[in-house]
């Protein structure tokens, strides 16, 4: 699951922090915070390069590999969580993918507002790739197979009709 | 009663440089929130440039240390350590010998503007100079960017500022906002702290203030906690000193700083040593194998 | 203001090329991933992590060619002294020129590795005995100001350029001057040891009484050498030529006994301590050797080698000891 | 915002940030507030410098929680599970306040008997579900008899249709074992937080709830919040020094743009936007009117803000321009109108202090429908992604857009920093605090006011040429702000607008400092333009006599002529003195509970707003939130209406029965109480209801749906 959130060191869509250097240096780049339980699982390292996949798209971002994160643990069943902070773009001083880029657009009932705090992702170590490889590449990577809703105590309903299943069950999600 | 002790103590004016009072900087982690605006406001006020968009993984910490261009800088230490009687997750419940303890301290670094200083005593052109409030300060005007002060300050703190960056070649570091104060305004690093973190005073007020601190924090179950002010080595102390929970090698600071000053008496003797024997060397040399 | 323009060339930078290239920008799904930074977590390597306690010196190749260069030029006014004490007329000549050419590299040296050159003179604002930087740059001046015109009155002598009373004081000028030359220049060889040994680097302030001995020595070997290597194969130039190797080879003894763990492993460990154990054999044993089965010229050319790596030795090992948080922590609690 | 507003009446924070250093534990939940709000995160720390437990329950162990006593980690996305066992426990073990719930919140009040919760059937619906609409029909939820302003009640909490047995009977499944099977938080670090909580409540002590979007974007987000407001009040902790819940805004001003808002869907002072079907001025007033509570003064709100829309054309006689203002169709939220952007129906966009193209959720497919725009305004301080997403964007890159197939036209409008402009500025506790302009804005740099002064300025002429009836409503706007020599708006003016005067113009008046009860009294075309100020909403008229731009700021700038929000001298902690907060300068609102029903303070520590019966009103440290003279034991007439029907010992006026409402009979679209529902995209299942996300959910279902995937359609 991924959760996301606002550092101090910039300003909601970035347009007033990474467009200035004092602020931009104190946080240059994009970055995924891990547990490294999650880490070991995928086999990256602190400050290696992750891809995080939803639906909607997939970002790169460094491994931030922190023990601040950790797998909850339900009903026997891991589920681990991936922190991102907003803030970046494509313009700026400093630049990276944006988290938004990952999130879906919903509506809260009573004031529309969208679901932006906990989303189903995949992660994938390694780069984006640029270019049109990116098409092939997030057709194989975007989460697929598991069912909306996987029940920690059952067995995931339909697991041989979709494609990969998203490393360490981080992640499962319907495809309409 | 309500809004007791919410009177802040970084926003009131002051005439210490006008009546040469000491001042110093108290920092105190345990209050500090890691915005990094002290950071910021130290850049803006002094229009020190950036240096660099190098995100370096550990933790939060982008600016690594103190150097030409950065005069302070936020410390973001995570330690298998517990902090306090902190509660994290599930672990650590109830009493101090957690299983799986962590703890996350934020630490603002500034210059110590120490009581006897490196880098003022080694600077050749008297670019360095010490102030009527006790502080160091380095006479951007003056220095000629020898870098012996770079080698000489036991802190690391002072550095030559490379190019391209404005003002390059010269040695920087924090100026206690000399010009900030003989206004009779806080230092901008202060005067921003939200939580008070970077307590701005006259340093016998702080040095108490630490201390009694340091109590309460024993009392509060921070058994590790401890004053950074070196005041039993040849520095003789620090104008800007620190709370530290564990040891100040976390936090890369020398345990035992020296003054470089004190080597001088036993390289001089053997300098002199050396010279003389090369003398009297030359003389038999000439005396005997002419 | 200067911030401003340079967030004006970035901004620039970025416009034309579409992405800011300099210094740890990365556009999102740029092809070259960066130089990783290696941390791990939770507070990865020694100390903060890892990172330097002191500052490692921000010298360039031009201090130790200038602890090299006023190596010789000091010790070789100290020879020029004695040689005129003792009346070898030709080495006292040459032996003055080559402190004169010294005296003049040395500042241009050090000038050139200032931050801001320009302000070069600021060197004399302050006289500072605790300073060893400012008394080097009074001990170069006086150097400087004793040889050069200690040579013009001595090439003044002994060209008869001048006759009567006048050349009888140009004699006296010379000697007195060349007197002042030996003892600013024996201060010159030495005082560079003083210089780096007076500092917060940990492998430098530990060898501290070794650091001046080892300058002046190579100093003056490399002054006898030169001196050799320019035509005066005299008995006396051969031992000092002796008398330094024979230093520098209980030096090396000495530097490889006086081990102090984490503390100075810059100087037995790395590529920096490879530096200095070759130039200290090379102006050490290996001189010794060669000098000893009378291969003077090759001796010599060993020992100014020897000297001269030896020097680039002892900034190399500055830098890695000033970055290791390690050898400062171990330094201080020793 | 609904979660608050429903709860104790108004869409505010109830506290001060300088309040919580007097709270004797602080729980932060769905904020990072030490990164997100470091500056207010300063008394935070006062309170834990002072003894005070700081509680943070986040998924990621943050900076907040690096400072915290306590860090519950959580999944993200459960906190209603949690805060609803929290809930749970104060219940069952009898730890709330019952001094304080009994009198002042609608525990007591008798419901429907057609009400009917989840519990029963386990499937997560309450009653009044429509299948068909796929939304909730809430009659059912109303209290015994439909009419909230006289409710039923059982003081003695046993009635089993009585709000606190339900409240009881819907959180009972939410047992710290739950928790941990939803939350995974494990059973004892549950009864830490509970114990905390528990030992600061009652009337020595108080605990504060701080939070901030990470309760607001979800899937249920008000319910989260509501969550939070039952605690509060189960815990006696709203109106009083120290608790209270504190709603940090995500943006800066964010209060104020709701207050007078950006929002589609409300007026300023949250008003409601008409409907289509509200015709004539008398049904939409008849439709919104509530008989008693401060809501009542409805008529007179809403008329003064027609008059201050359209000024002398708004008259009795065409319902004060009311057909001027536009109706509702539908909902035209910004995700709306993505969507028609992506359909190619809306043609052109303004974009200001927003950048959808990485700021929004699924921005991929907000750079697409930017796209297809026609044209494209962009006010910024720098080139950003909104504004150049045809020339950088990641799909430009890879290819799947290309720069000359995009024919949206982009005018990029340099804009004006905040030291640039000057104007109010709300903050996060309601806070209005006004900025002098330090510098003129380099270039053509430009404040918003200016732009939208100057583009209001073209479209009335450019209407006024016209004789087109659908250019009538600009054509009655009352554009008649002065300009400074930039051709700024002057803000005071504007500012004097929404504190509100009253309409008849006093001649004679020369220029704002000739007479000090009326500033800015000339309009641009040199004619006196109104009448004194007003000195707060309780003078507003419904006649068409007032006006006000903002009903709820008014009193920020009255007869005395001074600018409140630009005061800087603070008297006391509150900070009174120091800007001016709504409503009416008060800091901490429903501050009538801080005292006893009988008007005493609850302990001397923790007083804040009293009965003197010497002088017979509500005095103390802050503006007292009830009417002045209105005694403790006052007890309303039958029939009373408006705030007369309120008795003297209900302290949330804005509710018609004056009582916090841990059950909200009305207001909201799903559900009167807090549910624990996964959010959209779980990889688990709700353990608790067969339905796993909460069921009123927009656009789920649709064809929105499928546009979210990868593909761009």
């Amino acid at each position: 699951m991924l959760t996301t959130y606002r550092l101090t060191e910039h300003h909601t869509a970035g347009g007033m922090s990474r467009f200035l250097s004092h602020l931009s240096e104190l946080q240059p780049e994009m970055f995924a915070e891990i547990s490294p339980e999650l880490a070991r699982e995928l086999g990256v390292k602190n400050g290696d390069y992750i891809c995080i996949v939803t639906l909607r798209g997939a970002i790169e971002a460094r491994a931030l590999v922190s023990r601040r994160i950790r797998p909850v643990h339900l009903n026997g069943k891991t589920v681990h969580q991936v922190g991102l902070p907003y803030h970046f773009g494509t313009s700026g001083l400093v630049r990276g993918g944006a988290a938004n880029d990952l999130l879906s657009i919903s509506g809260e009932p009573n004031v529309t507002i969208m679901e932006a705090k906990a989303a189903a992702c995949n992660i994938v170590p390694g780069r984006l790739p640029r270019g049109a490889a990116f098409e092939e590449w997030i057709n194989k990577h975007v989460p697929t197979g598991g069912p909306a809703n996987l029940h920690p105590e059952q067995p995931p309903l339909d697991t041989a009709k979709g494609g990969e299943n998203p490393p360490g069950g981080h992640g499962k999600e319907e495809k309409e | 009663m309500i809004g007791e002790g919410t009177k802040s103590t970084n926003q009131r004016r002051h005439s210490y440089v006008q009546e040469h009072v000491e001042v110093g900087f108290f920092t105190d982690p345990t209050v500090c929130i890691g915005c990094k605006a002290c950071e910021v406001a130290c850049k803006e006020w002094n229009h020190v440039p950036d240096d660099g968009f190098v995100w370096s993984g550990n933790s939060y910490d982008n600016t690594g240390h103190l150097g030409a261009s950065t005069w302070r800088h936020v410390m973001f230490v995570e330690q298998d350590r517990q902090k306090g009687n902190q509660i994290v997750g599930s672990h650590s419940l109830g009493n101090g010998d957690g299983e799986d303890p962590f703890r996350w301290i934020f630490l603002s670094d500034v210059c110590k503007h120490c009581e006897d200083a490196g880098c003022l005593e080694a600077c050749p052109t008297g670019a360095i100079v010490r102030t009527e409030v006790g502080s160091v300060l380095v006479q951007n005007d003056v220095c000629n960017g020898c870098g012996y002060c770079v080698v000489s300050c036991p802190f690391g703190v002072i550095d030559r500022r490379p190019k391209p960056l404005p003002d390059a070649g010269g040695a920087f570091k924090c100026t206690f906002c000399y010009d900030r104060q003989k206004s009779g305004l806080v230092p901008a690093c202060a005067k921003v702290c939200p939580t008070e973190s970077i307590v701005f005073g006259r340093l016998d007020d702080l040095r108490a203030r630490a201390t009694h601190r340091v109590q309460e924090l024993h009392e509060h179950g921070y058994d590790d906690a401890q004053l950074y002010d070196p005041r039993e080595t040849s520095v003789g102390g620090i104008h800007a000193f620190f709370l530290i929970l564990g040891e100040p090698e976390a936090y890369g600071l020398p345990p035992k700083p020296q003054v470089p000053t004190i080597y001088l008496k036993s390289a001089w003797t053997a300098a002199f040593a050396t010279a003389i024997a090369a003398i009297i060397a030359t003389l038999l040399a000439f005396a005997f194998f002419s | 203001m200067p911030d401003e323009s340079r967030l004006d060339q970035l901004r620039e930078e970025a416009w034309q090329k579409g992405a800011v290239t300099g210094r740890g920008v990365d556009i999102a799904g740029g092809p070259i991933p960066r130089k990783l930074a290696t941390a791990s977590p939770s507070g990865g390597g020694p100390g903060y992590y890892g990172q330097p306690v002191v500052k490692p010196p921000v010298w360039t190749w031009e201090i130790p060619v200038y602890f090299f260069v006023g190596g010789f030029g000091g010790m070789s006014a100290v020879i020029a002294l004695a040689a005129a004490i003792f009346h070898h007329v030709d080495l006292v000549h040459t032996a003055m020129w080559v402190a004169a050419i010294a005296a003049i590299l040395s500042p241009l040296l050090l000038i050139l590795d200032l931050g801001r050159p320009h302000l070069f003179i600021n060197m004399l604002r302050v006289f500072k005995p605790q300073s060893a930087m400012s008394m080097g740059a009074w001990i170069l001046t006086g150097f400087g100001a004793c040889v050069v015109p200690g040579l013009i009155a001595l090439e003044l002598h002994v060209h008869q350029v001048f006759g009567g009373t006048v050349d009888q004081l140009l004699r006296v000028a010379a000697g007195v001057l060349m007197f002042g030359s030996a003892f600013f220049g024996m201060l010159l060889a030495t005082y560079t040891g003083v210089l780096i040994g007076a500092t917060a680097i940990p492998a430098w302030f530990l060898h501290r009484t070794l650091l001046p001995i080892h300058f002046g020595t190579a100093g003056l070997g490399s002054a006898a050498a030169l001196l050799e290597l320019l035509g005066h194969r005299i008995a006396a130039l051969n031992f000092i030529g002796f008398y330094a190797a024979g230093i520098e080879t209980v030096l090396l003894i000495w530097l490889s006994l006086d081990k102090h763990g984490a503390a100075d492993r810059a100087i037995h460990e790395h590529r920096s301590g490879w530096l200095i154990r070759i130039g200290e054999i090379f102006n050490g044993p290996l001189a010794l050797i060669l000098r000893f089965f009378g291969l003077v010229p090759f001796a010599a050319i060993s020992f100014l080698i020897g000297a001269l790596v030896s020097r680039f030795g002892w900034i190399a090992v500055g830098k890695v000891s000033g970055s290791d948080p390690e050898s400062v922590f171990a330094a201080e609690r020793y | 915002m609904p979660g608050l507003g429903t709860s104790f009446g108004r869409g505010g924070a109830t506290t001060a940030q300088q309040d919580l250093a007097n709270a004797d534990c602080i729980l932060i939940e769905g904020s990072s507030m030490a990164e997100a709000h470091p500056v207010g995160f300063r008394w935070v720390m006062k309170a834990k410098e002072r003894g005070a437990t700081i509680i943070h329950v986040d998924p990621r162990f943050s900076r907040t929680s690096a400072l915290a006593d306590i860090w519950v980690p959580l999944r993200a996305g459960t906190d209603i599970a949690f805060l609803g066992g929290l809930v749970r426990h104060l219940i069952e073990n009898n730890l709330f306040f019952r001094e304080y719930v009994v009198p002042y919140t609608n525990a007591s009040c008798i419901l429907s008997d057609e009400y009917r919760d989840p519990e029963g059937n386990g499937d997560g619906y309450f009653s009044g579900w429509n299948e068909e609409k796929r939304a909730y029909e809430g009659d059912s939820w109303l209290y015994k008899g439909g009419d909230l302003s006289r409710p039923e009640r059982d003081l003695t909490l046993q009635h089993p249709q009585c709000v606190f047995q339900k409240l009881k009977r819907h959180f009972s499944r939410y047992t710290p074992e739950m928790v941990e099977k939803i939350c995974g938080i494990p059973p004892e670090l549950f009864h830490k937080v509970a114990d905390a909580l528990v030992a600061a409540s009652g009337p020595k002590k108080t605990a504060a709830v701080c939070y901030a979007v990470g309760w607001t974007q979800h899937s249920k987000g008000v319910q989260i919040i509501r969550a939070a407001a039952i605690l509060q009040l189960l815990l006696g902790n709203i109106g009083r020094p120290g608790g209270g819940i504190l709603a940090l805004r995500g943006h800066a001003s964010i209060q104020g743009s709701t207050d007078i808002p950006t929002l589609y869907d409300i007026l300023p002072g949250y008003l409601t936007m008409p409907h289509k079907g509200d015709q004539t001025l008398q049904q939409y007033l008849d439709t919104y009117t509530k008989k008693t509570g401060l809501w009542s003064g409805y008529p007179k709100y809403m008329v003064s803000t027609l008059k201050a829309y359209y000024g002398k054309r708004a008259t009795a006689k065409n319902d004060f321009g009311y057909s001027w203002l536009p109706k509702l169709t539908g909902n035209h939220s910004f995700f709306e109108f993505l969507y028609d952007m992506l359909d190619g129906k809306m043609e052109g966009m303004f974009l200001m202090g927003q950048n959808p193209a990485v700021g929004a959720p699924n921005s991929r497919l907000q750079r697409k429908a930017l796209s297809k725009l026609k044209w494209l305004v962009v006010r910024d301080m720098v080139e950003i992604e909104s504004a150049n997403f045809w020339r950088e964007s990641p799909e430009i890159d890879r290819g799947e857009l290309k720069a000359e197939d995009i024919e949206t036209e982009v005018f990029f409008f340099p804009a004006a920093g905040h030291a640039e402009k000057e104007g109010a500025f709300t903050n996060t506790q309601r806070l209005l605090q006004w900025r002098e302009k330090a510098v003129d804005p380099p270039g053509d740099c430009r404040s918003e006011a200016w732009f939208m002064h100057q583009l209001a300025l073209r479209l009335i002429a450019k209407a006024k040429a016209s004789d087109d009836s659908i250019d009538e409503p600009l054509r009655a706007l009352d554009w008649w702000y002065p300009e400074d020599e930039l051709g700024d708006p002057k803000t005071e003016a504007v500012l004097t607008e929404i504190n509100g005067w009253y309409t008849d113009p006093v001649a004679g008046v020369g220029d704002s400092s000739g007479n000090e009860s009326v500033v800015f009294g000339i309009d641009r075309e040199g004619n006196p333009h109104h009448g004194k100020q007003v000195n707060g909403f309780a003078e507003l008229k419904a006649d068409g006599s007032t006006a006000s731009g903002c009903w709820i700021y008014s009193g920020v700038l009255g007869r005395d002529g001074v600018n409140k929000a630009n005061s800087r001298k603070s008297k006391d902690y509150l900070g009174h003195g120091w800007g001016f907060a709504w409503p009416g300068d008060r800091r901490i609102i429903y501050n009538r509970a801080s005292a006893r029903p009988d008007g005493s303070p609850w302990s001397e520590r923790k007083k804040l707003v009293w009965w003197d019966w010497d002088s017979d009103k509500w005095t103390g440290i802050d503006v007292p939130g009830f009417v002045k003279g209105k005694p403790p034991d006052f007890e309303p007439e039958v029939g009373a209406e408006g705030l007369d029907a309120i008795p003297g010992d209900a302290p949330f006026t804005l509710h018609e029965d004056g009582l916090g409402w841990l059950f909200v009979p009305k207001g909201l679209q799903d559900g009167p109480l807090p549910t624990h529902f996964e959010p959209l995209e779980s990889p688990v299942s709700n353990e608790l209801y067969s339905h796993n996300t909460n069921p009123p959910e927009h656009w789920i279902g649709t064809r929105h749906r499928a546009m979210q995937s990868f593909h761009l359609c």
